[in-house]
């Protein structure tokens, strides 16, 4: 099963019954998965006319209770940013799947790329937090797409899927767990019947964690969503404080739970002077110049970043504490190195390409030699 | 074990189909790991089609073939293409009638097409060489590759497929 | 009776979000007037008032989501209609009507309109048109007429306007109307009529933007708008619908009235299932 | 109209109901259309204004018994600041 | 005069003849200065359907020759970014406008924001640079329009100027010096006639700065411009080196000019120990603390940034070796200071607010006051 | 002549890249017949070559802009007219003919159309319609008749597709034709038509995609195609715009032909110099 | 000198022409720094409508008006909303007529409305107010201000505006 | 139509203009439309490939004087890879 598909069957084995969508290399093999699952599962698989409908119609999917997804690459999430940042207004929880191809513009339709990476965190106008995941594997494609839509109903927000042409279309085994032992995490929803009188505050968040329950349409609470700033009714309010505290929420209600977030996976971290940090389908190269490295008795190790957002800054920073060199190794010209060298307060080694073909471990093996001092 | 292998022809020989069932089968029921990767886009359309296999004991970090070990050429443009490519002392497969291998290289023809053409269906060629191929490598149990094949396929193709299968694999 | 009773809430506040009224409409404005004949059509469906949904885009128009008591979504500019068809796909259940202006549903939304009405989706949908994007400020809309004056036309609009009914029926809609917010009555009527059927709605509401395009082109206030539509508005009867296109500052009719009625088969996602 | 409107009340006493205006003054934007398409020309703007400066309908002089709960003012009011009930009585 | 209007008219002082746009607030009254404007200069004022028409007819203009130009607001901005990320690759020189609201999503329309910081860097997909100017008045916003469209011609590539409401909205003194005295840099333009037989070669670099000269349509050159990764010769290339080299190129055409391209402005910053960074409308107030805290003896400077992006690095690095602390004050939850952390390579004490309202030269200063232990 | 006589270039080479040749679309492909007989126009037209320009979205009818070796602009997926609206208006003596697919420019791209035509802006477009998206391997477009099968449609496009000259015409469009990939003399000589007439101008190009739409739907190759256009296509004479929805698999008339050929005002931008 | 300078009123009344009267006169004959800003938005519409004005004799920062010295009422609405913004001590200067000052209120009053109306021109209520201010004011010359009118008005509206200037600046 | 191709060739002499065909073997795809659609079956697929494999058109046996020069292969050749030109002697 190739990475495209395992997202696909991922999504539905969380349970996600609307997929709306326009085909773009090289994610179309996800919409025409749908296409073919959704009418035996009596979901819903809907065309639209262009990606702003796309995602526009999972939003009013999500509000109507459904799991909903699109998935989309570059140009077509590009597309989609206007309405992203209605979905974390609105906090509607969604999955938007990026299956990332070589960038800017047309550029390589079919080739990869992983060039979105500040994109998908910064791409919508304002200020708001994202939850991103990158897969590495087809089955990761599969595990990661239901943690993805897991995580948006538990923080009630969208959530991106990272993925890239190399993973999209690669075949592997791919293990799909029964229904039952999949984790499923429920949207946290009304506890309370539709109040009488006054408004449902749909907006009022759980102190605990800062997330509001989703009441959906048709069921009564009359509420009011809105993308304009609002209080905790939903109704518009053109303050500047109001719109502090929502937009400040918005965002901790992420930030906070980095931790509960974060997903990493790291390989000879332990004794490691030098760290290489990789994500997605670069992870693989990093993965065997690190085994190399190590056989040849480098002080090496792995940090691969499988949650790309919120970053992972207190690991980061953590692991500045103790290791000499960062190496960071992407398909582009220095994305997540920018947040390295953030948080580790030090320039970090970019082994970068813009696109089009993956990084060789060789070129991740000498940058390791070179900061190695070999 | 690290083995690259490399199919490759035209557009519409199913060479897809062809690593698909190699993977499976070696994944599946060789209990090996399984890569497969292809070249995509609006450039191969038509044209030259491949189908890239890393099969390996151990976890496959990158998952693209670099050198072949084995090369499975069914058009002359492929092998002409690809030969090159892979080690020199691959294993060279070829569709005997569709390829001419150059002077000095030592291949393993088997007439795929023509075979295939024999039983009234020309797109099974891809099927025979599989067999071919695994009589060829022996690294994959023949039941391997015929329950790739079972659970590859509609089942209202197998019984084809597996025909062909057995033809590549018997064809001496 | 010898004076009008003072009292401190309409009938109609059982369906609106009362505790935001007044809503932030100009005085004049039709906006108000369509919003009533909606929020009359919801009493008087029939349909369980948590069975509808309003969703809106942007413009004052569009603000009209935040003052019905239903389930009700502000979305973005131009992206109400698949918002929409996502909540009712979604959940056939609903009785999903897009309420929203024509800059927001014609200009940045006229891909989705058109969309929706070749697939026949069962929404319904009201637009106001009020020959102007009121809410920015009286900027030129596609239904601006030519020549007309806008604060992005200061020397007069040089864009023909679209002929919304003919534009719609040619994109594949069942059901079109045009009333103005004079035709309260019959637009209340029409709206329960397109609730009755299934399908792809459309209603055009001719309205008084007396800020944005009123005060620009010689139509002194909402009043005035209302008289002019008194005068010239014309029940259409066997008139092409080529003929539909309007020009308020040219004294010829304003055609009104249901312009088409068939039946196409609605959209449904493919379902093996059922 | 007007020669019509002063025609003496009980001769359509039988046949049309009579109408209660209420007013919610603070809603009022003073727009006239309520005064403007009254059929019986029930309505005049007051000279009072509310909160905001508007000057909301009243009665008409002369009017008191004219209305016929048509509810066209509730209808064509952008406000939702004007209806009517049946007069009771 | 207000800055929408200065902004408008600093366009039309620098030539521009070209203005497609779609209305938003606050940005709409740059669009009715140009619709009043154009008509008496002979040049095109067109209100588009959408923003999405809008940068595209821009970027046709362009190409066509002329200095053209866009205006909005964020989400507005969120639609033109997959077509920004076009003129990055057709490398056509064009300016957009972004006055900035509270956001996300439609937010606060009529309020003041500064949070489209990072999406202006990273907003359409893939790996590109971009240059952008923060007016601080309306007289910057003449002043700043002038340099985009000058740099938008010197390095062939769309220009941000991203500008905010309160600075849009605010009447004050602008000088509008004499046309002749006004900075021209023209567009690099081809030096040879069109090549009499093969390509023009439209997309190959000047080895000194990187920047090719552009032909215009209707000249005879021939060319073709393709959002396809592409040659030097525009023909596509879909190969992952043609990719490298080009993406490089026209990352590093702004980087290596950052010194040329950025703009700061500073305020004591001699004797500093303490520096405030900031920009647009906030650097207003940041000035105003930085002075009450000087006049109070704390050892304060300030450092606004009149350029954006490309982010002078150098600079912070620099000033970093002699600076305590950093303070950096924008209206958003923390964007310049990710860069200003990153640069100087340690946390920055942020003053932040998500918009809607100024921020109050007291918060700096009381920020200013507990950085100086006082 | 006892053989044909090989050579190695074209006469209308001169009007391509011809270094680029042979191009990307496959063996039976329409857009190749399309793109010959507008640069057949291209140097029948008398118009200098250096004063045509050719603008492009995305898919494989957009790649026609990288053949023609004229200004040639290859943009953004469905946003070709609004790209050759600003070289328009930038550069009036340009002559700027949009060159793209049916999902390009009446999916992503249906909101540029329609306002193109409203405004008749001075482009000429020529939309290659092959009843999908053929680029990115078979999905439904706006313009699969309904039941079709395509990658996104396996079962069935359960959609209605668009009447694009209807919806043409009722947008606002002067000029508004189609022909098919036989009719080739036809096709080059309305292209001609398009240029010596000012305003906007719709060509619908009906055309084989033998591998994303004619595969699945029981079309063989490209020949066979041609040989359907041969038996069903009947110029349309007085035929009414609605009638004009085409279904491939069904058998009846294609209409083809010029439909709409009026005079409207030319959209120029406000000029107060001139 | 830093002061600041509150205009309301409702929609109509011209408060920001007002607003940019005094601006200009300052900042272009009055040789001092001006900075004006104004409540937008929907949520302005038909109601309540300020200028603020913030004047100087050094670069303003800080654009907003914080607490008025000097506030210009020219409706109900606004005299009870933004008195209590300005500084105590503050100079009010309101419209007799439109505006009933709180009782402990010291203001400086002007039918400025029913002498427009005297003039036949509702409208110039706003630029008569203008004249009244530079007069109790006294920190801009009256020519400054002449002049500000001058070149802010299309040409045929000037001989109007100067007179109800004139007007509000002579009125006792 | 194979009848009338079949027609003793001086019979048109006169009247029609005579084509010799031009092929570039390298464009051809194959796509046989010129085969199929010129008037006067003038050509047919040849048993040799080119480069891609493609079996390019020749010109059919007992054709070799039927070309009218009508230009209707050169139309439909989606590959630019055939045209005629009108014969000389
Ligand atoms: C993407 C985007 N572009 C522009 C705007 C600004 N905007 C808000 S409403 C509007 C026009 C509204 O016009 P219409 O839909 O006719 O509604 P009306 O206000 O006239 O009722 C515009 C352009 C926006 N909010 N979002
Ligand atoms: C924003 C965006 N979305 C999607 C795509 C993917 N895409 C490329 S071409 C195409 C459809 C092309 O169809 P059509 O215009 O009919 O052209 P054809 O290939 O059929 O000639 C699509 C969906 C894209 N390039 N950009
Ligand atoms: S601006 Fe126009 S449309 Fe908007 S509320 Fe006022 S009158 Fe109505
Ligand atoms: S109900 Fe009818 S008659 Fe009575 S006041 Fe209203 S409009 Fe007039
Ligand atoms: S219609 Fe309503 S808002 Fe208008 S005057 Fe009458 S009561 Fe007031
Ligand atoms: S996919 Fe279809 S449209 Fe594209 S080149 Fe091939 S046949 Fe032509
Ligand atoms: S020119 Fe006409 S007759 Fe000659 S080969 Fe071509 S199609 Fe046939
Ligand atoms: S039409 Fe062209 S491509 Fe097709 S067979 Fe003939 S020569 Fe070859
Ligand atoms: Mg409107
Ligand atoms: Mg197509």
């Amino acid at each position: 099963m190739h990475g495209d598909e395992a997202c696909a069957e991922g999504a539905i084995a969380a349970g996600c019954r609307f997929f709306a969508g326009y085909p773009i290399t090289p994610s179309t093999e996800i919409a025409e998965r749908f296409a073919q699952r959704m009418p035996e599962l009596g979901g819903v698989f809907i065309q639209m006319e262009d990606e702003l409908a796309s995602i526009a119609a999972v939003l009013g999917a999500s509000a109507a209770g459904a799991r909903a997804m699109t998935a989309t690459s570059g140009p077509g999430l590009s597309l989609m940013l206007e309405n992203l940042g209605l979905g974390v207004m609105l906090e509607l929880p969604c999955v938007i799947v990026d299956i990332q191809r070589g960038a800017p513009s047309t550029g390589l339709p079919t080739m990869v790329g992983q060039a979105d990476v500040m994109q998908a965190r910064w791409g919508s106008h304002g200020n708001y937090s994202i939850i991103a995941y990158a897969p590495w594997s087809p089955q990761e494609a599969f595990d990661l797409t239901v943690l993805c839509f897991n995580m948006a109903d538990r923080f009630r927000t969208p959530v991106v899927l990272l993925g890239d042409e190399v993973i999209g279309h690669m075949m592997e085994r791919v293990v799909i767990p029964p229904a039952e032992q999949l984790p499923r995490w429920e949207r946290k929803r009304p506890t309370t019947p539709p109040p009488t009188a006054g408004p449902y505050r749909a907006f009022e968040p759980d102190p605990d964690d800062l997330v509001p329950p989703l009441p959906h349409a048709g069921e009564g609470y009359r509420v009011h969503f809105t993308g304009l700033t609002h209080d905790e009714r939903g109704y518009p309010d053109m303050s500047g404080e109001a719109h502090h505290v929502l937009v400040t929420r918005l965002n901790e209600k992420i930030d906070r739970h980095v931790e509960e977030i974060t997903r990493l996976e790291d390989y000879g971290l332990e004794d490691a002077r030098i760290v290489v940090v990789s994500f997605g389908c670069t992870a693989r190269s990093a993965r065997r110049a690190v085994r190399e490295a190590r056989a040849r008795g480098i002080p090496v190790g792995l940090l691969r970043l499988v949650s790309l957002w919120p970053f992972p800054e207190a690991v980061l920073r953590e692991l500045a504490q103790r290791v000499d060199t960062f190496i960071v190794a992407e398909m582009n010209l220095g994305q997540v190195r920018l947040e390295v060298e953030r948080c580790s307060g030090r320039p970090a080694v970019g082994v970068h390409h813009a696109g089009g073909e993956m990084i060789h471990p060789e070129q991740i093996l000498q940058a390791i030699l070179r900061s190695a001092g070999r | 074990m690290y083995t690259e292998i490399r199919l490759a022809g035209f557009g519409g020989q199913g060479i897809g189909l062809a690593g698909v069932l190699l993977g499976r089968a070696a994944a599946l029921y060789g209990g090996l790991e399984a890569v497969m990767t292809q070249a995509y886009g609006p450039e191969a359309r038509g044209g030259a089609s491949s189908a890239n296999l890393v099969l390996a004991d151990e976890p496959i970090d990158y998952p693209f073939v670099q050198q072949p070990d084995i090369l499975v050429a069914m058009s002359q443009e492929a092998y002409t293409k690809f030969r090159p490519t892979a080690k020199p002392e691959a294993l060279v497969l070829i569709d005997t009638e569709l390829v001419t291998p150059f002077a000095e290289d030592v291949v393993q023809a088997i007439p795929a097409t023509r075979l295939a053409e024999g039983m009234g269906r020309r797109i099974v060629a891809n099927v025979i060489m599989v067999g071919f191929f695994t009589r060829q490598t022996g690294f994959l149990a023949r039941e391997a590759v015929e329950q790739a094949v079972r659970e590859s396929l509609r089942p209202k193709l197998v019984p084809l497929n597996l025909k062909a299968l057995a033809i590549g694999y018997e064809y001496e | 009776m010898t004076q009008a009773i003072v009292v401190d809430s309409h009938p109609l506040d059982q369906i609106l979000r009362a505790d935001r009224m007044p809503h932030i409409f100009c005085p004049g404005c039709g906006i108000g007037i369509a919003m009533r004949c909606y929020a009359q059509a919801l009493l008087e469906s029939g349909i369980p008032q948590q069975r509808h949904v309003v969703v809106s885009g942007i413009g004052c128009t569009g603000r009209v989501a935040g003052y019905i008591a239903i389930d009700s979504y502000h979305t973005t500019h131009g992206r109400a209609i698949p918002f929409a068809t996502g909540l009712k796909l979604a959940n056939p259940n609903l009785m999903v009507t897009v309420f929203s202006g024509d800059g927001d549903l014609a200009a940045i939304g006229g891909n989705h309109l058109i969309h929706a009405a070749r697939r026949n989706v069962d929404i319904k949908v009201i637009c106001v048109n009020n020959f102007n994007y009121g809410m920015t400020g009286g900027q030129c809309a596609p239904t601006t007429p030519l020549g007309a004056i806008a604060t992005t036309a200061p020397y007069g609009n040089p864009e023909q306007p679209f002929n919304l009914p003919y534009l719609l029926v040619a994109a594949g809609a069942g059901y079109v109307s045009r009333w103005t917010t004079l035709h309260v009555r019959q637009l209340k009527q029409d709206i329960l009529r397109c609730f009755a059927r299934p399908g792809f709605t459309f209603i055009e509401v001719l309205s008084a933007c007396p800020v944005g395009f009123g005060k620009s082109n010689s139509i002194a206030d909402g009043l005035e708008e209302l008289q002019l539509y008194r005068e010239r508005c014309v029940i259409a009867d066997g008139v092409p619908l080529e003929e539909m296109g309007i020009d308020l500052r040219e004294n010829r009719p304003i055609y009104i009235g249901n312009f088409i009625d068939r039946d196409l088969p609605v959209y449904h996602p493919v379902s093996l299932t059922t | 109209m007007k020669a019509f409107a002063r025609t003496p009340l009980n001769l359509e006493k039988m046949k049309t109901p009579q109408g209660q205006v209420y007013l919610i003054p603070e809603r009022c934007k003073g727009c006239g259309l309520c005064i403007e398409f009254c059929p019986r020309e029930v309505l005049r703007e007051s000279a009072a204004i509310n909160a905001k400066g508007y000057h909301f309908p009243e009665i008409a002089p002369g009017k008191e018994t004219s209305c016929v709960h048509c509810q066209f003012c509730t209808m064509i009011c952008p406000e939702f600041a004007i209806y009517t009930e049946e007069a009771t009585g």
